[in-house]
């Protein structure tokens, strides 16, 4: 990426196939037109997809990047091009570009160390990509716990990936929650911070939290009351964006741009910044 | 400073047939149109007419954003003054439109680009000839060149 | 002008006192001496408060906020800003219980873009008592005529008289005179007798140095939707800057006729303008297309009649007048 | 050092103006901007500002960035072009000139803006010394001298001559194209005018605007004060003082549809507006006051931390004469310079 040609200027990318996750979430798998990936990517990094004359947002890219066929997009329908988006068939023509922001430190500081991913309703999103990394180069990552809870059995994305890969995958903890009682729900009931707590993870891990923003102030609030150390926990945020660059000047907390210096930040890191987000 | 680096303004004058939007209300002047066609009285084809509940639906936006997309002239037809279906609709109709045309001959836009007419459901006859009197008048004012949008010109 | 900020000082912190109000919507000075901030004031520093020759800005726009809050707010309120206040009262937009009117006499806004326009720049400080505006500057001093510099509104002032108010600081028959009001149609007059394409030629220029800052709209007292139509991404004119001459000619129609009948001529829409572009022209158009369709009407001379855009009579002109009346072709 | 007297200008601008399109400060419909040289336009070279300024020629308000087609499924894109025509920008004051080097911060930094990076490289600066600054001046609170413009060029007036110095290869370049019309000089005048505006510059009243507590350390401190509440009160969120700001840099993409096409452009948009940081589920900044913030904050405190200290306000006084409430970075800077409870 060096010049606007490739940033602002987007690239195509079909709809090869839409799955339908929960009533408001649908996944949508994308490739170049002649096949094979947009653009490679890194966990956490994300992407910006429009439709001319709708609109243009980001949205983090779901797929691993060690999946070398294509990009995946988990979109909650929430405004006008996400509903847009959500009546698109398989075949459509989006237009793509990234990937912007910085990554998960998958390969410096994650590396090596037992991890818990605590995740909220579409906030699974980013992690995803993140999860199945750490699963695909597993011998690099110590334990696996997954921390996973929505309004109810519906509204979990991924179910299926869920219960057929993770769950079944030796390492790997999965913890699902979901917020009211359910009749054919035989798991855990209750909100995820409380969840998290009566959990009670070692303070040897790396937190790695996304999901609604009162989710992980309780959260947080939690995890540091079991002992962990903001240094120890991972986030990544979401603002307005329309360049993705840095320059368009509205995605910015203190001095930081959440599509540049983000999306993902250490906890420790946003303390020093204006709590504007 | 304005840069519309990839508009280009077609220089040739091709034989000019105005394009005209017709508002027309749902009740009297649609069921009009209506009948002009059923009884084959002719009309330009150029019409293009769009169907509204009442006169009084019809706002300034409206208008000009039928210039913008490349309506040369622009007419609203509704009930005649007494009966609108919703009783009073076109008299604020009438007001409006006196004072928007009024603003628009005040910044130089020519004045016979924008009309209103009453057309009852059984003036049919009425109709096609506002029609063919509004389509000549805008052949000779020639193309809207003072309200139009170079983005939407092809 | 001194006596009167002295007067005024003494009632507000009387009222504030009293408790007949909790705050006030006062000015503040600020860097220079005409540069004066419209300021929410309390008890403690009412000390700021004072009242000049460049308190022009029309107030009663931030009542619809501050109406919304608790407590009773103090306005100052110059004449001509009692009509804007009317017809905020008159479409309930403004809580006509939380306001408690006080009417201050006014006897001619200065605009001090118009003494910069004289060439006087490097402005140290004004001294504006009477005919004369003495101006001392980095470059010495200079007079101007203070009929040369008043603001555009108040050359057509509308008189001396309140017509909304709690209390009157002085009866308004003993208020300082006002300027002599020209003909506020003059230049309206003078643009219809122009040729069609003079008048194109004429805002053209004009309009094409909008930057669509949204100032004018923003200020203006008769604009308070909640969300602008050209805000509102769902109307499809929703737009930021003026990218075609056609967005430059749009915004400014429909900005003046969402406000045509309900305009009082407050003349803010020109006054906040960076480019000066005369807006009050269009809003005048309408005054007086208005008054001679429909029959003579100022808008907030009261807060109950209806206006005329929400009226009719059978025999209304039709639109056609336009071809005979309007403007030279 | 060269000089062309006054009543000869006119044969200057021509020459500038034979090869390439000159902008420069001209008058029209009572307001002064730069636009192209015409002959028998208005040059108003003794005006002190243009009320957008110099920036518009290099980061325009509206720019095509290209044209999209939804065709069923399909999508074509087509690039928007760039500039590749040489222009000449003349009488750029000192602030101005200063203002491209706080935009090549943000347009230069890497990824470039090839749209942005296009201008400036196709555009010969030729600034103006000020020998005549108004009231809200303050450019010297950001180290910048007046009377020795940054440019490719510097030109000084006096009451007879205008005096032109290269400064840079570019400039060098631009000067043979119109030594024609020059003359050789000495740099008398020019210093003696020089001398002169400093003594000007001594008497602006807002001179010692203190710009110390603006600093990294401080960021949370300020931006937690509760005096934002007071100063932005009454701000009337228009966009006046972000688009004749010549710093201001934030822009919008949006989507025009034109019937048979849609055209997607970018456009100047203002951190005071109310839907500028707006999301389909919320927006972090609420009311006028995180927006009103956002502004200086970003001016006094985040640009200069992201930038070695380098301020995103060059002090030209604009915002100081066109807010319609007379809110402005002078008065932030004097209430944000002191501790809250001082």
């Amino acid at each position: 990426m060096s010049n606007t040609e490739e940033t602002l200027i987007p690239k195509i990318g079909v709809v090869t196939e839409v799955r339908v996750d929960t009533p408001d979430v649908k996944t949508f798998r994308v490739t170049a037109p002649e096949g094979g990936k947009v653009f490679e990517h890194m966990p956490g990094q994300c992407a910006m997809l429009s439709i001319p004359g709708v609109g243009e947002a980001m949205f983090s890219i779901t797929s691993s990047p060690t999946n070398k066929e294509f990009m995946e997009f988990s979109i909650k329908k929430c405004g006008c091009l996400t509903t847009w988006l959500h009546q698109m068939d398989v075949g459509q023509q989006i237009t793509v570009r990234g990937p912007y922001g910085k990554c998960f430190p998958v390969e410096t500081e994650l590396k090596g160390k037992n991890l818990v991913f605590i995740a909220g309703g579409i906030g699974l999103a980013p992690l995803r990509s993140v999860i199945n990394y750490c699963r695909h180069y597993r011998e690099n990552y110590g334990t696996i716990d997954i921390v996973y809870g929505s309004r109810s059995m519906d509204d979990l994305v991924d179910y299926q990936e869920i219960q057929e890969e993770w769950c079944k995958e030796a390492g790997i903890n999965v913890h699902l929650t979901i917020d009211r009682e359910q009749k054919e729900w035989d798991g855990h009931v209750g909100f995820v911070p409380t969840y998290v707590k009566e959990l009670g993870f070692d303070l040897d891990k790396i937190i790695l939290i996304c999901g609604p923003p009162i989710m992980i102030k309780f959260t947080l609030q939690g995890l540091e009351e079991l002992g962990f150390q903001k240094s120890q926990v991972y986030t990544t945020m979401e603002l307005r964006m329309k360049c993705g660059v840095g320059k368009c000047g509205r995605c910015n907390i203190g001095n930081k741009y959440v599509c540049k210096d983000g999306p993902v930040f250490r906890f420790d890191e946003l303390g020093e910044l204006p709590d504007e987000y | 400073m304005q840069v519309n680096e990839t508009n280009t303004v077609n220089t040739e004058e091709k034989e000019f047939t105005p394009l005209i939007v017709a508002f027309c209300c749902n009740w009297c002047s649609y069921a009009g149109a209506d009948l002009a066609g059923s009884s084959r009285l002719s009309y330009p084809a150029n019409v293009k007419i769009i169907r509204v509940p009442c006169s009084c639906r019809v706002n300034p936006l409206f208008i000009l954003r039928a210039f913008q997309r490349g309506a040369d002239g622009v007419i609203l037809c509704g009930c005649h003054p007494g009966d609108c279906h919703y009783s009073t609709g076109n008299y604020y109709a009438r007001r409006r439109m006196t004072l928007l045309f009024s603003m628009l001959d005040y910044l130089g836009i020519e004045k016979g680009r924008t009309r209103v007419e009453w057309v009852s459901a059984a003036e049919g006859a009425k109709f096609s000839a506002t029609m063919n009197d509004f389509a000549a008048t805008i052949h000779k004012l020639g193309p809207n060149r003072k309200l139009r949008d170079l983005r939407c010109e092809k | 002008m001194r006596e009167i900020n002295e007067m005024l000082k003494k009632k507000v912190s009387e009222l504030l006192e009293n408790g007949t109000a909790d705050r006030i919507i006062g000015w503040q000075a600020g860097e220079f001496c005409y540069d004066v901030t419209p300021a929410v004031m309390r008890k403690d520093n009412l000390d700021e408060l004072f009242y000049n020759g460049f308190c022009g800005a029309n107030q009663s726009k931030y009542l619809i906020q501050e109406s919304l809050e608790e407590g009773k707010v103090l306005a100052l309120l110059k004449p001509c800003d009692t009509y804007s206040f009317n017809q905020l009262v008159k479409e309930h937009r403004v809580n006509r219980e939380k306001v408690y009117a006080l009417g201050i006499p006014c006897s001619g806004m200065l605009d001090v873009d118009k003494i910069k326009a004289l060439g006087i720049t490097g402005i140290l400080s004004i001294e504006d008592n009477g005919e004369e505006i003495k101006v001392a500057t980095m470059y010495g001093d200079k007079t101007c005529k203070r009929t040369e510099v008043l603001q555009e509104r108040c050359k057509v002032c509308k008189g001396k008289e309140h017509k909304a108010y709690d209390e009157l600081l002085i009866p308004d028959e003993d208020a300082p005179e006002v300027p002599n009001g020209e003909d506020r149609f003059e230049l309206v007059n003078k643009l219809e007798a122009m040729t069609s394409q003079e008048r194109f030629d004429f805002w053209r220029g004009e309009l094409s140095k909008c930057i669509r800052c949204n100032a004018c709209r923003n200020v203006c007292p008769a604009c308070s939707c909640r969300t602008c139509v050209f805000d509102n991404d769902n109307s499809g004119v929703a737009a930021k800057s003026n990218a075609d001459d056609f967005e430059e000619n749009m915004f400014h129609i429909i900005r003046a006729f969402h406000v045509a009948g309900r305009c009082t001529d407050c003349g803010e829409c020109s006054r906040v303008c960076p480019q000066h572009i005369p807006l009050h022209l269009l809003n005048r158009k309408f005054i007086k297309d208005i008054d001679e369709f429909y029959g003579e009407f100022q808008a907030g001379e009261d807060d109950t009649a209806k206006g005329p855009l929400t009226a009719y009579t059978e025999g209304d002109c039709e639109p056609s007048i336009v071809m005979e009346k309007g403007g030279e072709a | 050092m060269f000089k062309i007297a006054l009543d000869k200008i006119d044969e200057l601008f021509a020459a500038l103006s034979g090869n390439e399109t000159l902008y420069l400060p001209i008058e029209k419909s009572g307001e002064i901007e730069f636009y192209p040289y015409e002959k028998d336009a208005k040059v108003r070279l003794d005006a002190l500002h243009t009320v957008k300024s110099a920036k518009d020629l290099f980061f325009p308000q509206t720019e095509n960035l290209m044209n999209m087609k939804l065709d069923g499924k399909n999508i074509q894109i087509e690039e928007g072009r760039h500039v590749e025509d040489p222009f000449v920008l003349f009488g750029v004051r000192a602030c101005d000139a200063r203002s491209f080097d706080v935009l090549d911060k943000v347009f230069l930094a890497d990824p470039v803006d090839s749209y942005y990076a296009a201008r400036r490289e196709h555009g010969v600066i030729v600034s103006m010394a000020c020998s005549r600054p108004e009231e809200t001046c303050f450019c010297n609170v950001f180290g910048i001298d007046a009377t020795m413009p940054e440019g490719d060029v510097v030109v000084w007036l006096d009451t007879d001559h205008l005096y032109w110095e290269a400064k840079t290869e570019k400039g060098e370049a631009l000067t043979k194209t119109v030594e024609s019309v020059l003359t050789d000089s000495d740099s008398k005048a020019v210093e003696a005018q020089i001398a002169a505006t400093k003594e000007i510059m001594d008497k602006l009243p807002l001179k010692d605007l203190d710009l110390t507590r603006f600093t990294e350390d401080e960021m949370m401190n300020i931006f937690n004060d509760s005096r934002w509440a007071e100063m932005s009160e009454h701000c009337l969120g228009c966009g006046t003082c972000t688009f004749v700001c010549p710093t201001c840099q934030c822009y919008d993409i949006r989507d025009y549809d034109t019937g048979h096409g849609v055209v997607r452009y970018r456009c100047w948009d203002s951190c005071m507006y109310r839907d500028f940081t707006r999301m389909a589920h919320g927006n972090p900044r609420k009311s006028q006051l995180e927006r009103f913030r956002q502004r200086f904050m970003h001016k006094l405190v985040y640009f200069p931390e992201n930038n070695d200290g380098m301020f995103s306000c060059v002090g030209c006084g604009r915002c100081l004469s066109k807010c319609p409430i007379h809110t402005n970075i002078a008065k932030v800077i004097k209430t944000m310079g002191v501790k809250e409870h001082e």
